[in-house]
């Protein structure tokens, strides 16, 4: 976890001024926020309300918003989203929480079958405007189904949006957008970052976000490092590492761009090709197991994108196609910073 | 547990257990004979807690020209799928008299989330027929706009609509409304997991959600038997803390009495409640099936003889409220909406390539308006005689 | 329906209804009093059609030096997380009762399939204390050979494990074994669609699983009023046509009565029956959980009053049973069990990160063969400092 | 469908010697044949008994085998899938029908959580020989919900191994090798497929399957069609109109070589890799969405691996990313071998 903690530690110290806010702060502010912006923004599931969610992230929701806007559901994830669709038919703008990844498979018939195609197949007359968040991914030590990257299945998924923040401010500003966007929102959280820090203003976000006055973060990735030499395309819970790296490459004299993502539905090619195309090396770096995954789609896009610019393959540093390790052997899964350095050392740079 | 009042009222006046109160009848519910006389209240199969008044004759009468109009919708949509106007239908015919009911015992504002087999339930409810035949004639999934009459996309896989109905239920409740839903499913259906989920959170929200399901005896080829070995579907209420009600499917007095008051019952803060209905899938699963695989024919004949439109028929008739002119008048209606069927879908649906890109999002992401572009490129490069597919 | 033969038995015999079968008794079978005596028959609970005999001496005796060990071990094991030896541990403090009763009432042949919180009920089953820590402590996901004492992996993916307790029981029914299966999950655990699929899986196919529900009373903060507004959960049986039962999940006297029944009544032949065992949680969902955050301390004090093991002592002691010197050599018993944990969880565990990729699949496939050899590269590449993780 | 027909009547003429047999009949065969040898092996699922399943594939089983090993379940996949996996820990090696590809997602917590895992958690030693049977695709005018394809799903979770075939033959042995392995298999059997012909000898098939004669199907892509000019990588679904493409090529003089990979897991490189050597163009070919999915994978592999032999980005033909279109639109959808003609031209052939 250490360089989780030294990156965001890094990133805090970049910018002067506000107090230091965690991922988690901002997640919990962007809901409170919204739910005091629209009385149709709700918030349900298992241990949210009186617990405030077992990582605190709906704390205080319940004693501000009263039970009827921030309840405990009985224990069924298919009937916590089954049930946000229904009410985002009637009126509302649920946000519901599944308690981690793989406990979100229950649900996935309603989220496949349903949340993703009723605007489709109504022709537009049924909005689904709902927000199904889902703490991901490894990095914490939790044992087995704990730690799942399951991006790729809602990604996969057409008429699913699918976004993912690496940044405190990104944790906000995303959270805002996907609780105001008429569409479903997978909004997938890397665990391993709520307790990280940035020093954010949380309310001039809220101010710019509420006056709509900068530019929607949705289809937008962002240079997070530039660089010219190479790309790190990456998201979530893989940018700490990829800016570790583009760290330590810099030291070596390379000079690495770092692309966050921020949403793999809708994907911003234009930033990425961008990216791409100056620096004409890449390496995609994502926590999933890597087959069939958003980082083969990365792959894929960039190569028939930026072919011509290409000096060497597109590699991908990503988990190995297993099931997530156990807690005490993680660490030789997860994407690190010396596995992308061998990564982009690897990219022909003699030619 | 918390006991609705409504309960607590009937468990008080009966002197009934609150277990009684949940349990249904140990029969069914039944007020018209299959020979249609209205049975002597002795003979319903109601007990303590489970009485139930028949509804006006005004609102039989109507209910029955539903049932004359719904069978020949039913006609003629298996009419239109062998002449090839529609890919596929899924037949109610036999199951009209729950149809009927389900649609006729809800308000306006009141919210109906619908199976594949409830096409006429949908169109009881006012949507327009043609529009309902959308999703078996192929040109989009959904034909209507659910919001315009209360009424969900005809769900197909299997259960997931409840949970949908629930949360209508619970957005109503939420904002004050005293809209009340009925989700439909089959009695195959039960056995989801989505089931147990839906009527669950039903009753632990305390929503005014009436789960109505349609028992007829098979789910596609399996009987009910290798579905449950539970005394009844109704009995799956207790679990739930909630009041269950079995009913002559085929009875369409005894349905309307049944559903009536489950309706008002939620109305009234009751709860959920499970209601279901005994009835017969009178033709194969759709049109693709061959039920003779699964099936005799005796059994088919048995139930054939309960004809929920023959019974009325018998008993409005003996009533005198049934004339020859009523008769022709309700045939003229049926045959109007049969027409309107014919018409709709003998013109060839106008298929825009573009649609398929259209509605994915509430605005197009970069990736779709690309693969749209390419498309349109696509067709346009096309020799004029192959675009007409 | 078809009555399974033991309850068209009890329905003759006690002249009682099919429901009055299935539907559990209306408060719980209890047989010890919170202070350690045997209640008179009239004051345990039952009903016509479920009554339950006393357990014999050697029996309860055996039951209560369980009770000793698993308590030891559940302190044991938390205090091992605040060393950092474990990465988390649920404990079953207060649920000891429930776990030994679990594990006494099978024979050798059958099956256990528990959850995460049941590492009580493992031991209790033969497995070695620390292999059953593994998952806990993080070395690996399961540590124990499933086949070796027939207990499944623990589950954390709640109910998911009782449909495989029900494909094991079904396996075992159509080769023509005796096996008895226990599916063990908590209240929580009930809501979800699993938990339906599974009991009624289990009854269609009439198949020998006690489906054994601790209720503790929460799933995490979630107290049961908001999982459930059913009577108990054991009036969930009545959908399934199953037998239900409830039970006093303190009183180890009642929970091998009410389980050595239900095991037996299964091998029997009676199809399924589910078991709800009234207990509590007595410590936080996990270490890393808050309790104070939605229970008050009250609550805890009322349920520290019910304590499965001071009742039994009590009881034991009463009737001279229970001398010092058993009770002495039963703290040696737990004592040692302690120790081994000790041991075995002070030795780091040997890790070899080409296990990642050994299990996958019977025969790593070319991909695993090459991320394998990719990540073995990596490791001898890097300095040897950096070796030790 | 045309093409399908064609492309099954051009292989089925090309074959001289047995009667035809359908692709649904060599897997009812497999599955016969199967239980004949091992007395475990057991078929279950929604009407499967009684019926022979909604597609017939099951046909005949009851009545040879018995209500014990042929027989129907409650309507519920994820009990379906659960109680094979209790199945097979205790001796049988169940082969399990889900109805339709969509209807298979209420069973995607068991399939992923425990059916993928349980070999990997208890270190070998729970063995899950099982079978889950997907009829999958479109190209029959299905509805909603009934034409999915899901391969991506499995194929991105770790410990599934997805077998999908495109002939008669490939249907019979895949079968036949999934139900004979330990490790659970997800088949996917294209549906449109069902009705194609071919002339096989089932019965040569079985005795080679037997005695284990001939090498494994599992593992190892077949080059359907030789070719030098460009490859096309494909399967299940997408062989037909790839052939077809492939046919339409080599009249315009174009030689190109389609390879059909039969199991998506285990993948087999060796094959795919050795043709777009050869060739240095290719284009892949997939039924379902792009993103991030099968096809990505394929694309990122090849660029991974043959890099300097490319002389031009390997292109896609895919469905779009949208929820699989009503029966009247689907033709717009599916990938036609125009579409796969339109591609290969565009691997700048120029240069
Ligand atoms: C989740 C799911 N699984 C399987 C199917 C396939 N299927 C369609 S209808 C049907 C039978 C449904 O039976 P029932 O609920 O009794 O309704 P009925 O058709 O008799 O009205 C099945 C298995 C489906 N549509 N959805
Ligand atoms: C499918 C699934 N959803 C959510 C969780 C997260 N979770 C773990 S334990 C728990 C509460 C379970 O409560 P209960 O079944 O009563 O068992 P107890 O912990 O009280 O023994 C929850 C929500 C999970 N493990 N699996
Ligand atoms: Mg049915
Ligand atoms: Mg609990």
């Amino acid at each position: 976890m250490s360089t989780v903690a030294e990156a965001a530690a890094a990133r805090a110290a970049a910018s002067a001024g506000p107090e230091p806010v965690t991922f988690a702060k901002a997640l919990t502010t962007a809901m409170a926020d919204a739910m005091r912006a629209d009385d149709g923004v709700i918030v349900f599931g298992e241990d949210v309300a009186k617990l405030g969610g077992v990582f605190r992230i709906t704390d205080g929701l319940m004693a501000e918003f009263g039970e009827q806007r921030c309840f405990d559901t009985p224990l069924a994830e298919s009937g916590i989203v089954g049930m946000a669709l229904g009410m985002a038919m009637n009126g509302m703008r649920p946000i519901v929480e599944m308690q981690f990844d793989a406990f979100a498979y229950p649900a996935f018939e309603q989220i496949a079958s349903h949340v993703a195609k009723m605007h489709n197949r109504t022709r537009g007359r049924v909005k689904l405007p709902m927000v199904i968040r889902v703490p991901y991914a490894g990095g914490i030590g939790g044992v087995e189904h704990h730690c799942d990257s399951s991006e790729a299945y809602y990604a996969h998924t057409p008429g699913l949006k699918v976004f993912t923040p690496s940044s405190v401010a990104d944790a906000y500003r995303l959270l805002r957008e996907a609780i105001a966007s008429d569409d479903p929102v997978v909004f997938m959280e890397p665990k391993k970052l709520y307790w990280s820090k940035e020093a954010v203003d949380l309310a001039a976000l809220r101010e710019e976000v509420e006056a709509k006055a900068g530019q929607k973060a949705e289809g937008r990735a962002a240079v997070v490092r530039p660089g010219t030499d190479a790309t790190l395309i990456a998201y979530g819970p893989a940018i700490p590492p990829a800016l570790a790296a583009a760290e330590a490459a810099a030291e070596e004299g390379r000079s690495v761009e770092v692309v966050d993502l921020r949403t793999i539905v809708p994907f911003d090619d234009e930033t990425v090709s961008a990216s791409v195309r100056k620096t004409g090396r890449v390496v995609v770096v994502a926590e999933a197991q890597g087959f069939a995954s958003v980082a083969s789609e990365i792959v894929a896009r960039v190569q028939e994108r930026c072919f011509h610019s290409l000096a060497a393959p597109v590699r991908r540093v990503t988990g190995f196609d297993i099931p997530f390790p156990p807690p005490k052997l993680e660490h030789w899964y997860l994407p690190s910073a010396d596995r992308i350095l061998d990564a982009l050392d690897d990219l022909q740079w003699e030619d | 547990m918390t006991i609705p009042a409504e309960a607590q009222e009937a468990v008080k006046r009966f002197g009934i257990s609150i277990e009684d109160y949940m349990l249904p009848v140990h029969g069914q519910i039944q007020i018209l004979s299959e020979d249609g006389t209205i049975l002597p209240e002795d003979q319903r199969g109601s007990t303590p807690g489970h009485q139930y008044p028949v509804p006006s004759d005004k609102e039989l009468l109507e209910a029955y020209r539903r049932l004359v109009i719904g069978r020949r919708v039913n006609d003629q949509n298996s009419a239109l799928v062998r002449q090839g106007r529609l890919a596929v239908y899924p037949s109610s015919h036999g199951q009209e008299a729950c149809q009927v009911a389900a649609a006729l015992c809800l308000r306006d504002g009141d919210w109906m989330f619908p199976t594949y087999r409830d096409a006429v339930a949908v169109m009881t409810r006012g949507v327009d027929p043609v529009e309902a035949m959308t999703l078996f004639r192929g040109d989009w999934h959904g034909g209507y706009d659910p919001h315009e009459h209360h009424v969900g996309i005809q769900s197909t896989p299997l259960t997931t609509q409840l949970l949908h109905a629930v949360g209508v239920a619970h957005a109503a409740k939420l904002r004050g409304e005293d809209t009340v839903v009925l989700a439909m499913c089959g009695d195959g259906a039960t056995s989801e997991g989505d089931f147990h989920e839906a009527l669950n959170f039903a009753a632990v929200f305390h929503l005014p959600v009436v789960f109505f399901v349609q028992n007829n005896q098979y789910a596609i080829s399996v009987p009910l038997a290798h579905q449950t070995v539970a005394p009844s579907l109704a009995h799956k209420a207790v679990g739930y803390g909630m009041a269950g009600e079995r009913v002559d499917g085929n009875d369409v007095v005894a349905l309307l009495a049944v559903l009536d008051r489950a309706v008002s019952l939620a109305r009234a803060g009751s709860g959920p409640l499970l209601v279901e209905a005994n009835t017969y899938r009178m033709q194969a699963h759709t049109n693709a099936d061959d039920a003779t695989r699964y099936r005799n024919e005796a059994e088919v004949q048995a139930w054939a003889a309960k004809d929920p439109l023959h019974r009325m028929r018998h008993y409005l008739t003996s009533t005198g409220h049934l004339t020859d002119d009523v008769e022709t008048a309700f045939a003229g209606d049926a045959e109007e909406i049969a027409q309107h069927l014919r018409d709709g879908l003998s013109v060839e649906p106008q298929l825009d390539p573009q649609d398929l890109f259209r509605h994915v999002f509430t605005e197009p992401t970069p990736q779709l308006r690309e693969q749209s572009a390419f498309l349109a490129d696509e067709l346009s490069r096309e020799e004029p005689s192959q675009k007409e597919h």
